[in-house]
C-alpha cells in the first residue's frame, strides 16, 4: 500500500465519519434550522474528504477536473442550499425551537 | 423502396419539424402538410403493389441487420391499413383546413397532427416490439395533446382518463416487452417469433395473453373500452375523426400482428378473442343506443366494430383473416367520414346532440347525403363497404361453424343501422325537441359549409362506394395479405431474417 | 340438369346480351335518382316525367324482348363484380322476372304520372322522385337477380328506400315511427335471409340462384337456411305476425303506399318463396309453415279491413290478406297453384295499386279519406267512382274482371294435391278469404262514394262536396282500371304471360291457358259462395265493425314493436349505466383486474420454473432497495402533495443509485436529471394546487385498492421471475457490444445503441418529448388565454424573493454547466454522456438561471424560443438520418468523414454527432419550454 | 472585460481538462465553443466587480479553511452532546458592505461554512444579514466576527474603499451600547 | 436472477397501482413514475447480472459488461415517462383553472344514463286508430 | 482498501438510513427535503468512494451530476416552501 493510498484510506474514513455525524445530527437537533446547520457544514466537509481521497487515487486529468468541480460545485451549493431552505422555513413559518434567544429578522420584519 | 418505407415516417417528422419552429406561419405549414400527406398517400400505394408482387418489403434502419437494427417491414396487411389510414389523414386534414374559425389555441395542430401521422405509419410499418412501443408512445402523445388542446373543461376531464388509461396500457406494453426480452433475449419481433418457438407452451401463452390484453385496451375491446366514448366526442371534430378511423385499429393492428406472428394457432388466444369480439360488438352497439349524441353515438360504434375486426382474427382462418383485414379498411374511412359529418353539423349550428337539431335534410343536404352512404355502410347495407365486410366475416363464420358469434355479427349489424337511424331521424328528419344552443341551429334558411370541408366529407364518403365498387381487387389484396400473416415463416420472418 | 326453362338460361351463359341491357336499365334507375334532386331545382314537378323514362324505358324493353322470353329463351346477364366473394351482377329474366317487370315498371311509370298531380310544387319535389325511382330500380334488381348477393342488395335497398319514402313527411312523428318499424322488420329479416343466402351459397358452391335451384340441395344447413330465407321473405311480405307494418306504413304519401305497399315491394317476399317453392316446398317444413302463415295473414287481413275507418287502412289491410293467399298460393310448390299465384299477382296489382289512386284522389279532393266522413260524392267523382267499382269488383273476383279469372284459378289449383283433407281444405279457405274480401271490396266502395246513413256519418266533418280531378290524375288508375277490365274480359290477353310465368318457376306448371269460363266446376261453386258469402257479411257490417271494437285481438303488433324496442333501450341503458360508470378509478380497476387475472391464470401453472436465486450480487444493492421500499410506501402514504413528491423523487434517485450499483452509468446520470427536472416541474404546478390530497371514497374503495396493488405486484414480480428462468438463448446484445467498437465507431455502448443501432427509437422518442412539450404550452396558453374569463381559483401569491447568494452561485456555475453539457454531448460516444445527458445538464443551468430569477432573467439568459429549439432539432436530427441515403445506403445509417485539414490535422466526424445534436437541442427546447409555460407566473420583487 | 477573460480563461481549461486533448482542433473548438456561450447567453445583467489580490485571497483562504475545519468539530460536538447548544438559537441581524455580487456570495459562502452560523436572509437599504447561530455566547462578538471575516473577503476580492466601509460598520458595532 | 431487485419490482409496481387508482391527478402522476421505475428495474432484471459499464475497452471478455440493451430501452423509457408526466402535471394545471383541483371527474353523460337506466321506459301511448 | 471502503459504504449506509429516518419523521417539508438533499450528498459521497476503490472515472460524471442535482432540487422545494408556507 502507497503513501498515496494510506492517505486516501484516511479521508476516506474521515469523510464517511463526517457524513455519518452529519446526518445524525439530521436526526437529533431539534428544529430544520439547527437541522441545516448540520447538513451544510459537515456533509460538505465529509464530500470534500471522500473526493480527496478519490483525487489521490483517479489517474487521468479529466476525472481529477471532475473531482475538482464537484468540489467547487459542493463548496458553492451546500451554504447556498442551507441558506435557501432555511430562509424559505423561515418565511413559510416553521417554528424556530423555543430555546431560540433572540430573533432579529421578525423584530426588523414587523418594523418595515 | 429502402426509400419509400422510412421517408414516409421521416418526411412528416421533418415536415412537423419545420412547422414548429415557423409555428406561426399557418398557411406555410398547411401548404407542406398536403404535400407531405400526399406524397405519404402515393407511397402507401405504391407500398400495397410492391408488396403484393415481391412479398414483405424489409428495409434495415442505419444499415444494422435485424435482429441488430431495427427493421421496417412492409407487407401486405400492413401497406393496405397504412393506404387507407393515410387516405383518411389526408382527407381530414382537407377538412380541418377547411374549417371556417382559425383558432388561435390551434397553432401547434398541423405539427402535431404529422406526428400522429408518423407515429401511425411507424406503428404500421415498424418491426421491432420495442420500436413498437416508441411508436405508439408518439402517435398516442399527439393524441393526448390534439385531445386537449382546446383545454376545455371537458376535454380536461375527458383527457385525464384517456391519458390515464392509454398510459396505464402502455406500461403493460413495455412490461409485457421486458418479459419477453427476459425470456427471449430479442425485441425484433422476427427473431422473437423464432425464439418463442423454443419456449415452453404456457410462458408464450402468458406473452400472449399479456400482449393480447395490452393492445386490447389501446384498440378498446370489452371490457377494456370504456375510455374511448368518454373521451373521444370531446375532442376537436378533426381529431376524433382521425382518432375513430385511426388510433383503435393502430391497436387491432397490432393486435393481429403479434397474435399471428408470435403466438401463431394459440389455441388459449383464439378462444378468447373470440369471446372478446362478441362481447365487444354487443356491449358497443347497447352503448350507442343509450346515447343522446351523435358523437358519443358514433364513438361507442368504435367499439362495436372492433369486435367485427377481432371476430376475423379470432376464426383464424384465411378466409375469417382477410374478412377481418377487409373490415378494417371499410371502417376506417367510414368511421371518419361520419365523425366529418358531425363536425359539418357542428360547424354549420354548433351542436351534435339530437335533441337539439331536426329537419337538417333540408338545411343541409350534403351531410345528409354523406350521412346516409357512411352510416348504412357502418351498417352494411349492400353495396357499400360495410357490406362486404359483414358478408365476407358472415361467409368465414359460417365456413368455421361459429354459429354464435356469426349471428352476434348479424344481430349486431341490426342494431346499428337503428342507432343510425335514430342519428338521421334525430338530426336530419323532424323538428328540434329542445332550443339548440345557437342561432344558427334555429333558423329554417340552408345551411352552408366551407367548400373544402364538404369536399372532403363527400370524398371520404366516395371511398367507402369506391371499396365497394372495387370489393373483388381488394379482397384478393386482403386474402393475400392474411396468407402471408397465417404463414409468417414462409412470409414476414423469412423476409427479416433472411432465410 | 337442364330441364328447366329457367334453368336453360343458366347452362347457356354464353347467350349474355351484349349491351348488358338490363345492367344499363338499372344504372339508368340510379343515374336518374342522382340527378332528379339538381333537376327538380329547374323543373319543378316536371321531374316526375323525367322520373317516369327509367321504369318506362324498362317496360319498352320488356316489351321489345317479351316474345322471345315467353318462348322460353330469358335473358342472362353478368356485369362480373366480386365474384370471389360469390357475388356478380347477374340478371336473369324469365316468365316470372317478366311479369314482376309489368308490376315493377308498369305500374311504376303510372306511378309518377299520378305524383305529377298528387303533389304540390315544393323544394322537397326532387327528394321524392330520386327516392322514387330508386326504389324502382332497386326493386326492378330484386325481380331480375339471378345472384343471391345481388338480390339482397336489391332487396336492402328497398328497404332503405321504403324506409325514405314512409317517413317522407319526416315532421310526423306517426311516419318517422312507421318507418323506423318497416326498416328494422325488414331489415330484421333480410339480415336472416343474408345468413340463409350464405349458408345455402356455402353449402351448395354457387350463389347463383338458378343453379341453386337447379340443384336444390338437402342438408341441415340448407333446412336452416331456407328457414332464415322465410324469416326474410315473410317480414317483407308483411306476414303474420308482423302483418302491422303494412298498415303503419300507410304514413306515407299516397303513390308510395299503392307503390310500394301494393303492387311491388311487399311482393319482394312473395317473389323470393315463389322462385324457391318449386325447389324447395317437399324440404323439412316448409309447407305447414308457407302455408300456415299465409293462410293466417289471409284471414286476419281481411277481418281486420272491415273495422277501418280510413280507406287507405282498410286497403292496406286487404293488402295484407291478399298477401296472405299469394302466399298460400306460391308456397304451395304446387305447379297449378303457382300458376294461379302468377294470374292473381298481375290481377292484385292492377286493382289494387288503382284503387290507392283512387283513395289518394278522394283525399286530395275532398280532404279526408275518412269513411265516416265521405258522404255521397259519386256524384261529383263520377269518373272516380267508375274506375273504383270496377276496381273493387274485380278486387272482390266479380266476373268478368281479372280478380274473377285469378280467383277461379286459384279455387281448382289445388285439386289432385296429394295432402289429404288439405286438398279441399285449402280452396275452402280460401273462399272464406274471399268471403272477407267482398266484404270489405263493397265496405270500400261504399265508404268512399256512397251517401250514408247517419248512423254511419261523423256528421259534423262530414263531407259531401268535392271537385272533380284533373284527367290526368285519375288517368292511371283509369288505365289500371281498363286493364282489370280487359284481362278480364279477354284472358288471352295474359294468359302466355302468366303460363311463361309459373312455367319459369316451375316446369310441371300446366300450360292450359286462363279462362273465364271453365264451365261448371267446383271453383265456380266455390266463387259463387264466396260472392253470397261476402252478401251476407255486407250485411252485418254494422254488426261486425262493433264486435271489433268490442273484442279487439289482445296484442297490438305496433304497439308491441314499438315497446320491445323501448324496452330494449331501456335494457341499452341499464347495460351501459352498468358498464360505464363514467369513473376513471373504476375504469382502471377493471382494466388492471383484467390484465392479471387474464395472465394470472397462465401464470399460475408456470410457478414450478424456479430460476437460479440470489438475494444480491452487489450488497449495496440490498441498501438501495430497502430505500426505495420505503421511500415508494412513503409516497403511497403521504396526505400532502408535495411530501409525496419528496419522497417518490427519492425513489427516482434509489433506482438512479440502482443503476449505477448495475453499472449503468448513462442510465444513472439520465435518470437524476430527468428526475431533478420533473422535480423542479411538479413544484411549478403544485404552487397552484391545494396543499392537502383531499380522502373521499368509501373503506371498500380502499380495500379494493390495496388488495389490487398487492396482486399487481405480486404478479409482477413472479412473472419476471418466471421469464426470467424461460431464457434460453444469449441476448442479442452480444452484437453491440462486439460491433460497438469497429463498426459503430464508439465505446460506449449504450449510446451507440441509441444514435446508430436503434437510433431510430431515439427519434421517436424525441418526437414523444416535442409533442409533450407542445401539449404543456398549449395548455397553459389555453389557461392563461381565459384567465380573463374564468373566476379561477386563487392561490396564495407570496411573490418571490431574489436571493443575491443564490444569483452569486448560479453566475458562477451557469457557464461552466453550459460547456460540461457540451462536452458531455461531444464525449457520449465513448464516455457516459450523449445528447439527452448534455441536453439535460445545459437544461440544469437554464433551471438553476431560472431559480434564481423567475422567468424574466431565465428569457434572458437563453435568447431563442422552445419552438425554434425544438423544430430545429427534429429536424437536424430527421435530416441526418436522411443523409443515410445521400450514401445509397439506408435511412439512418450513419457516414463517417475523415480527412487531413493544413492545420488541424486528422479530422473524424461522424453524422451521429449531428444526430445527437438534434437530440440535445430538443431537450434543451423541452427545458426552457417548460420553464417559461410552467413557470410563466414566477414574478421577481425586488 | 477583465471578468469576462477570466471566464474565458476558465471554460477553455475546463474544455481542454475535460476532453483531454490539446490538438490545434480541439483547441480551436474550445476556443470557439466559449467564446460562443458567453457572448451569447448571460444570465444576468452584468455586475460591478472588485480588485483581486492574490496574497489576501490566499490568506482569506487560509483563514477560512481553518474556520471551516473547527466549525465542523463544534458541529459535531453538538451531535453528540445537544445540550452544549440548547438554549442559544439565535438569529440576529449584522450590517454590512455587500460591495459586489462576487463579495456578497462568498461571504454568504463563508458564512454558511463557518462555525454555527448560516444566512438565513440578506436585505439591502441598509445592507445587513440575517444569521442563524447555533449558539451565541456574545452578540456583539458574533457580530464582529462575521465582519472580520468579510474585511478579509473585501481586502482579496472587493473595490477600492470597500475594506474601509467595513473597518467602519466594525467599529460602529463595537462601540453600540450593548442591549 | 436477483430476488431483492424482483421484490422492489414488485413493491414498485404495487404502490404505483395503489397511487394510480386514486382521483387525483398529482398522485396519478407519481403512481405512474413508481409504474416506470419498476419496468426500468425490470429490464434491469431482464438484462441478467450486474456487470461493468458498457464502455468497451479490448482486454475484457464480453460478458464482464452488464447487458447494453435494456439500458437503451431504459433511457428511452426514462424519457417517454417524463414527458407525460410533464403534460400530466400541465392537465393537472389546466384542471386547477377549471375546477380548483386537479380530480378526475365522473363523466357527466354517462352518469345521465346511468341515472335514466334508473327510470322505467316511458309507456308507448296507444296508437289513435289502428295503426 | 477493500476493508476501508466496506466500512465507509455501511458508514454513508447509515447516514441514508438515518435520512429516511428524518424523511418519515418530517414534520416540515424543509426537513424532509434536507433530509432528502443529505441523502444525496451522501450517494455523492458513495461514488467518490467507488472511484477511490477502482479508481476508475466512470462514475465521475455522476458524481458531477449527483451533486447539481441535489442542488436544483432542494433549491426549487426551497422556493415552493417559501411560496406555499410550512407544510
Ligand atoms: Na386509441
Ligand atoms: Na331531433
Amino acid at each position: 500500500m502507497s503513501l498515496a493510498d494510506m492517505a486516501s484510506a484516511f479521508l476516506l474514513l474521515g469523510g464517511s465519519a463526517f457524513i455519518l455525524l452529519a446526518t445524525a445530527g439530521i436526526w437529533r437537533f431539534d428544529d430544520v434550522y439547527s437541522r441545516i446547520h448540520a447538513a451544510t457544514k459537515a456533509t460538505t466537509l465529509g464530500v470534500l474528504l471522500v473526493i480527496a481521497a478519490a483525487l489521490l487515487r483517479v489517474e487521468t486529468m479529466a476525472d481529477s477536473l471532475k473531482l475538482c468541480l464537484a468540489a467547487i460545485l459542493q463548496l458553492i451549493s451546500a451554504p447556498v442550499t442551507g441558506h435557501m431552505l432555511g430562509r424559505a422555513a423561515y418565511w413559510a413559518g416553521t417554528e424556530l425551537t423555543p430555546f431560540t434567544v433572540i430573533d432579529q429578522l421578525r423584530s426588523a420584519d414587523i418594523e418595515h | 423502396m429502402n426509400f419509400v418505407i422510412p421517408a414516409m415516417i421521416v418526411l412528416p417528422v421533418v415536415a412537423a419539424g419545420f412547422s414548429i419552429a415557423i409555428w406561426r406561419r399557418v398557411r406555410i405549414q398547411q401548404v407542406l402538410g398536403v404535400a407531405v400527406l400526399g406524397g405519404s398517400v402515393a407511397g402507401s400505394l405504391a407500398l400495397i403493389f410492391a408488396a403484393a408482387q415481391a412479398g414483405p418489403l424489409v428495409v434495415h434502419i442505419g444499415g444494422w441487420r435485424a435482429p441488430v437494427g431495427i427493421t421496417l417491414v412492409a407487407d401486405l396487411f400492413s401497406s393496405l391499413l397504412l393506404s387507407i389510414s393515410l387516405i383518411t389523414v389526408l382527407a381530414v386534414f382537407l377538412f380541418a383546413i377547411g374549417q371556417p374559425r382559425y383558432d388561435k389555441s390551434a397553432y401547434y395542430f398541423h405539427p402535431l397532427y404529422l406526428l400522429l401521422t408518423a407515429g401511425v405509419t411507424a406503428s404500421f410499418l415498424t418491426g421491432d416490439l420495442f420500436n413498437l412501443y416508441v411508436a405508439f408512445e408518439v402517435m398516442l402523445s399527439a393524441s393526448y395533446v390534439l385531445l386537449t388542446l382546446g383545454g376545455r373543461r371537458d376535454q380536461v376531464r375527458s383527457g385525464m382518463s384517456y391519458v390515464i388509461i392509454n398510459l396505464a396500457a402502455s406500461t403493460l406494453l413495455v412490461t409485457t416487452i421486458a418479459l419477453i426480452y427476459a425470456a427471449t433475449g430479442s425485441v425484433n419481433m422476427a427473431h422473437v417469433a423464432v425464439r418463442l418457438q423454443d419456449l415452453a407452451p404456457g410462458i408464450r401463452d402468458l406473452f400472449g395473453v399479456m400482449l393480447f390484453i395490452t393492445f386490447g385496451i389501446k384498440a378498446a375491446i370489452f371490457p377494456l373500452f370504456f375510455w374511448l366514448p368518454d373521451s373521444y366526442p370531446t375532442a376537436p371534430v378533426t381529431v376524433t375523426a382521425v382518432f375513430a378511423g385511426l388510433l383503435t385499429k393502430v391497436g387491432v393492428y397490432s393486435i393481429i400482428r403479434t397474435q399471428t406472428l408470435l403466438f401463431p394457432g394459440d389455441q388459449v388466444t383464439t378462444a378468447v378473442v373470440l369471446f372478446a369480439a362478441g362481447a365487444t360488438m354487443i356491449a358497443g352497439v347497447l352503448g350507442a343506443i343509450a346515447q343522446d349524441d351523435m358523437k358519443r353515438i358514433l364513438s361507442f360504434h368504435i367499439v362495436s366494430q372492433i369486435g367485427y375486426m377481432l371476430f376475423g382474427l379470432g376464426l383464424y382462418t384465411v378466409g375469417g383473416v382477410a374478412a377481418g383485414i377487409f373490415y378494417m379498411i371499410h371502417h376506417i374511412p367510414v368511421k371518419t367520414t361520419l365523425f366529418l359529418v358531425s363536425g359539418l353539423i357542428e360547424t354549420m349550428t354548433g351542436t351534435a346532440a339530437l335533441r337539439s337539431l331536426g329537419g337538417l335534410i333540408r338545411r343541409a343536404p350534403v351531410s345528409a347525403i354523406a350521412f346516409l352512404v357512411a352510416g348504412l355502410s357502418l351498417a352494411g347495407t349492400p353495396p357499400l363497404s360495410g357490406f362486404f365486410g359483414k358478408l365476407l366475416l358472415v361467409q368465414a363464420g359460417f365456413a368455421s361453424g361459429a354459429w354464435t358469434v356469426t349471428a352476434v355479427s348479424l344481430g349486431v349489424g341490426l342494431l346499428t343501422l337503428f342507432s343510425m337511424t335514430k342519428i338521421w331521424a334525430g338530426i336530419f328528419w323532424g323538428e328540434a325537441q329542445e332550443e339548440p344552443p345557437f342561432e344558427s341551429a334555429r333558423g329554417t334558411g340552408p345551411l352552408r359549409a366551407p367548400g373544402l370541408m364538404n369536399a372532403a366529407t363527400i370524398g371520404l364518403a366516395g371511398v367507402t362506394v369506391a371499396i365497394g365498387i372495387l370489393a373483388q381487387p381488394i379482397w384478393r389484396l386482403c386474402e393475400h395479405a392474411a396468407r402471408e400473416l397465417l404463414d409468417p415463416r414462409a412470409a414476414y420472418i423469412a423476409a427479416v431474417l433472411g432465410q | 340438369p337442364c330441364h328447366t326453362s329457367r334453368s336453360q338460361g343458366t347452362c347457356r351463359p354464353a347467350s349474355v346480351v351484349e349491351p348488358p341491357a338490363v345492367i344499363v336499365l338499372l344504372a339508368c334507375h340510379l343515374a336518374a335518382a342522382l340527378l332528379l334532386p339538381w333537376l327538380a331545382r329547374r323543373l319543378g314537378k316536371g321531374v316526375f316525367w323525367c322520373g317516369a323514362l327509367a321504369p318506362a324505358a324498362t317496360v319498352v324493353w320488356g316489351a321489345w324482348h317479351g316474345r322471345s322470353i315467353l318462348a322460353g329463351n330469358p335473358v342472362v346477364e353478368v356485369l362480373s363484380w366480386a365474384p370471389e366473394i360469390g357475388f356478380d351482377l347477374r340478371v336473369l329474366v324469365d316468365g316470372f322476372a317478366l311479369v314482376m317487370i309489368a308490376l315493377v315498371s308498369g305500374i311504376g311509370v303510372l306511378i309518377f304520372a299520378y305524383s305529377y298531380w298528387y303533389f304540390r310544387e315544393g323544394p322537397e319535389i326532387g327528394r321524392f322522385a330520386a327516392l322514387l325511382v330508386a326504389f324502382s330500380g332497386a326493386m326492378l334488381g330484386v325481380v331480375v337477380a339471378d345472384n343471391l348477393i345481388a338480390l339482397f342488395l336489391f332487396w336492402e335497398l328497398t328497404s332503405i328506400t321504403s324506409y325514405l319514402l314512409i317517413g317522407f313527411e319526416d315532421r310526423s312523428p306517426v311516419a318517422r315511427a312507421a318507418a323506423l318499424r318497416a326498416l328494422l322488420i325488414t331489415t330484421a329479416g333480410g339480415l336472416a335471409m343474408l345468413a340463409g343466402f350464405v349458408l345455402l351459397g356455402e353449402g351448395a358452391g354457387t350463389y347463383t340462384l338458378s343453379e341453386l335451384i337447379a340443384a336444390a340441395p338437402r342438408s341441415f344447413a340448407a333446412e336452416l337456411a331456407l328457414l332464415l330465407v322465410r324469416f326474410g321473405a315473410f317480414a317483407k311480405s308483411a306476414q303474420v305476425p308482423v302483418h302491422f307494418r303494412l298498415p303503419g306504413a300507410m304514413a306515407a304519401p299516397t303513390p308510395v303506399s299503392a307503390y310500394l305497399h301494393s303492387a311491388t315491394m311487399v311482393k319482394a317476399g312473395i317473389y323470393v318463396v315463389a322462385r324457391l317453392a318449386p325447389a324447395f316446398a317437399d324440404v323439412g317444413f316448409w309447407r305447414p309453415l308457407v302455408i300456415g302463415v299465409g293462410l293466417a295473414t289471409m284471414l286476419i287481413g281481411g277481418w281486420r279491413a272491415l273495422a277501418q275507418r280510413d280507406l287507405k287502412l282498410l286497403l292496406a289491410h286487404g293488402t295484407v290478406s291478399q298477401l296472405g293467399t299469394l302466399m298460400v298460393l306460391f308456397g304451395a310448390g304446387v305447379p297449378a297453384a303457382t300458376l294461379a299465384g302468377a294470374a292473381w299477382i298481375l290481377a292484385h296489382g292492377a286493382f289494387k295499386a288503382a284503387l290507392f289512386l283512387v283513395t289518394g284522389i278522394v283525399d286530395h279532393q275532398a280532404g279526408t279519406r275518412d269513411l265516416a266522413k265521405l258522404n255521397g260524392l259519386y256524384r261529383q267523382l263520377r269518373a272516380c267512382f267508375i274506375v273504383a267499382a270496377l276496381s273493387a269488383a274485380s278486387m272482390a273476383g266479380l266476373p268478368p274482371l281479372a280478380g274473377f279469372v285469378a280467383k277461379e284459378a286459384a279455387f281448382g289449383a289445388f285439386a289432385g294435391a296429394p295432402w289429404g283433407a288439405w286438398e279441399w281444405l285449402l280452396p275452402l279457405l280460401i273462399a272464406a278469404g274471399s268471403v272477407l274480401t267482398f266484404a270489405y271490396s263493397a265496405r270500400f266502395l261504399w265508404g268512399a262514394f256512397a251517401p250514408k246513413d247517419p248512423r254511419d256519418l261523423d256528421t259534423a266533418a262530414a263531407v259531401s262536396e268535392a271537385a272533380a280531378p284533373a284527367r290526368g290524375f285519375l288517368a292511371p288508375a283509369a288505365l289500371l282500371a281498363v286493364f282489370s277490365v280487359a284481362m278480364g274480359l279477354a284472358p288471352a290477353l295474359w294468359s302466355d304471360l302468366v303460363v311463361a310465368a309459373a312455367r319459369s318457376l316451375d316446369a310441371r306448371a300446366p300450360a292450359e291457358p286462363l279462362a273465364l269460363w271453365h264451365g261448371f266446376t267446383p271453383a265456380l261453386a266455390l266463387s259463387l259462395a264466396a260472392i253470397a258469402g261476402g252478401l251476407v257479411l255486407w250485411r252485418f257490417r254494422r254488426r261486425v265493425a262493433i264486435f271489433q271494437r268490442l273484442h279487439r285481438f289482445p296484442v297490438d303488433g305496433a304497439r308491441l314493436h314499438d315497446r320491445a324496442v323501448n324496452e330494449f333501450m331501456h335494457l341499452a341503458d341499464v347495460l351501459t349505466g352498468f358498464l360505464q360508470t363514467g369513473s376513471l378509478p373504476m375504469y382502471l380497476v377493471v382494466i388492471l383486474s383484467i390484465a392479471i387475472v387474464g395472465p394470472g391464470i397462465v401464470l399460475a401453472k408456470l410457478i414450478h420454473a424456479h430460476p437460479e436465486v440470489l438475494l444480491v450480487d452487489r450488497p449495496m444493492q440490498l441498501a438501495v432497495a430497502l430505500l426505495m421500499i420505503v421511500a415508494a410506501i412513503l409516497t403511497t402514504r403521504a396526505t400532502r402533495r408535495m411530501a409525496a413528491v419528496v419522497s417518490s423523487y427519492l425513489v427516482g434517485y434509489g433506482i438512479a443509485f440502482m443503476f449505477i450499483i448495475q453499472g449503468a452509468p448513462d442510465l444513472a446520470l439520465t435518470q437524476l436529471l430527468v428526475e431533478s427536472m420533473a422535480l423542479v416541474l411538479f413544484v411549478l404546478i403544485l404552487r397552484h394546487l391545494p396543499a392537502l390530497f383531499r380522502t373521499h371514497g368509501a373503506a371498500t374503495w380502499k380495500t379494493t385498492r390495496v388488495l389490487l396493488s398487492v396482486a399487481v405486484g405480486v404478479f409482477m414480480a413472479t412473472a419476471a421471475m418466471v421469464a426470467v428462468a424461460a431464457r434460453t438463448h444469449a441476448p442479442v446484445s452480444q452484437a453491440y457490444l462486439e460491433q460497438s467498437v469497429p463498426e459503430g465507431h464508439g465505446h460506449n455502448v449504450v449510446n451507440v445503441i441509441l444514435v446508430d443501432f436503434r437510433a431510430f427509437d431515439t427519434f421517436g422518442e424525441i418526437l414523444v418529448l416535442t409533442v409533450a412539450v407542445l401539449g404543456v404550452i398549449g395548455l397553459i396558453r389555453s389557461a392563461q388565454r381565459d384567465r380573463g374569463r374564468a373566476n379561477r381559483p386563487k392561490t396564495s401569491r407570496r411573490h418571490y424573493r431574489p436571493s443575491p447568494i443564490l444569483n452569486g452561485a448560479v453566475r458562477i456555475l451557469f457557464h461552466t454547466l453550459l460547456l460540461v453539457s457540451i462536452v458531455l454531448l461531444a464525449v457520449g460516444h465513448d464516455h457516459p454522456g450523449g445528447g439527452f445527458i448534455g441536453g439535460l445538464v445545459a437544461g440544469s443551468a437554464f433551471t438553476l438561471v431560472f431559480l434564481a430569477g423567475g422567468t424574466p432573467r431565465a428569457r434572458r439568459a437563453e435568447p431563442a424560443s422552445p419552438e425554434l429549439y425544438l423544430g430545429s432539432g427534429i429536424m437536424l436530427a430527421g435530416l441526418t438520418g436522411a443523409a443515410g441515403w445521400l450514401g445509397g445506403d439506408e435511412f439512418l445509417k450513419a457516414l463517417f468523414f475523415s480527412t487531413e485539414l493544413p492545420v488541424f490535422g486528422t479530422v473524424e466526424i461522424s453524422s451521429v454527432l449531428f444526430f445527437d445534436l438534434g437530440v440535445y437541442l430538443v431537450v434543451v427546447g423541452l427545458v426552457t419550454a417548460l420553464l417559461r409555460s410552467a413557470g410563466r407566473e414566477e414574478t421577481v420583487v425586488s | 472585460m477583465r471578468r469576462r477573460a477570466a471566464a474565458f480563461g476558465w471554460l477553455l481549461f475546463v474544455w481542454i481538462a475535460l476532453t483531454g486533448s490539446l490538438s490545434v482542433l480541439n483547441v480551436a473548438l474550445g476556443v470557439a465553443i466559449s467564446i460562443g456561450l458567453l457572448l451569447f447567453f448571460r444570465p444576468a445583467p452584468p455586475a460591478t466587480t472588485g480588485r483581486f489580490h492574490p496574497w489576501y485571497a490566499a490568506r482569506f483562504l487560509f483563514y477560512f479553511t481553518v474556520k471551516f475545519l473547527k466549525a465542523n468539530v463544534e458541529v459535531a460536538l453538538a451531535v453528540i452532546q445537544p445540550e452544549r447548544v440548547r438554549r442559544k438559537r439565535a438569529i440576529i441581524a449584522v450590517p454590512m458592505v455587500g460591495a459586489t455580487e462576487t463579495t456578497t456570495t462568498l461571504l454568504a459562502d463563508a458564512v454558511s461554512l463557518t462555525p454555527g452560523t448560516f444566512i438565513l436572509e440578506m436585505r439591502r437599504d441598509p445592507a445587513t444579514m440575517y444569521v442563524h447561530i447555533l449558539a451565541l455566547n456574545d452578540l456583539r462578538e458574533a457580530r464582529l466576527e462575521i465582519l472580520e471575516l468579510e474585511r478579509r473577503i473585501l481586502l482579496g476580492f472587493g473595490p477600492p474603499g470597500s475594506v474601509e466601509r467595513c473597518e467602519e460598520l466594525m467599529t460602529q458595532v463595537a462601540t453600540e451600547p450593548q442591549k | 436472477m436477483i430476488l431483492s431487485l424482483v421484490v422492489v419490482v414488485g413493491v414498485l409496481f404495487g404502490a404505483g397501482t395503489y397511487l394510480v387508482l386514486h382521483r387525483t391527478l398529482t398522485r396519478v402522476a407519481l403512481g405512474m413514475g413508481l409504474w416506470t421505475y419498476a419496468v426500468n428495474l425490470l429490464l434491469i432484471v431482464a438484462g441478467g447480472h450486474a456487470g461493468l459499464p458498457p464502455l468497451v475497452n479490448g482486454g475484457v471478455p464480453i460478458s464482464a459488461y452488464a447487458d447494453p440493451l435494456p439500458q437503451a430501452m431504459i433511457l428511452t423509457a426514462i424519457v417517454i415517462t417524463f414527458a407525460m408526466t410533464a403534460f400530466l402535471l400541465a392537465l393537472a394545471y389546466r384542471s386547477w383553472t377549471h375546477t380548483g383541483n386537479d380530480e378526475a371527474e365522473d363523466d357527466i353523460e354517462d352518469r345521465r344514463i346511468a341515472a335514466m337506466a334508473r327510470e322505467r321506459p316511458a309507456e308507448v301511448p296507444q296508437a289513435e286508430e289502428e295503426l | 482498501m477493500e476493508i476501508v471502503t466496506t466500512i465507509c459504504y455501511a458508514a454513508l449506509a447509515l447516514s441514508g438510513l438515518l435520512c429516511v429516518l428524518r424523511l418519515v419523521r418530517g414534520p416540515s417539508l424543509a426537513d424532509r427535503v434536507l433530509a432528502v438533499d443529505t441523502l444525496l450528498i451522501a450517494g455523492v459521497a458513495g461514488v467518490a468512494v467507488e472511484s477511490a476503490r477502482t479508481g476508475s472515472g466512470v462514475y465521475l460524471d455522476v458524481l458531477l451530476v449527483v451533486a447539481l442535482v441535489a442542488f436544483i432540487g432542494t433549491t426549487a422545494v426551497a422556493r415552493f416552501i417559501e411560496r406555499r408556507g410550512a407544510q
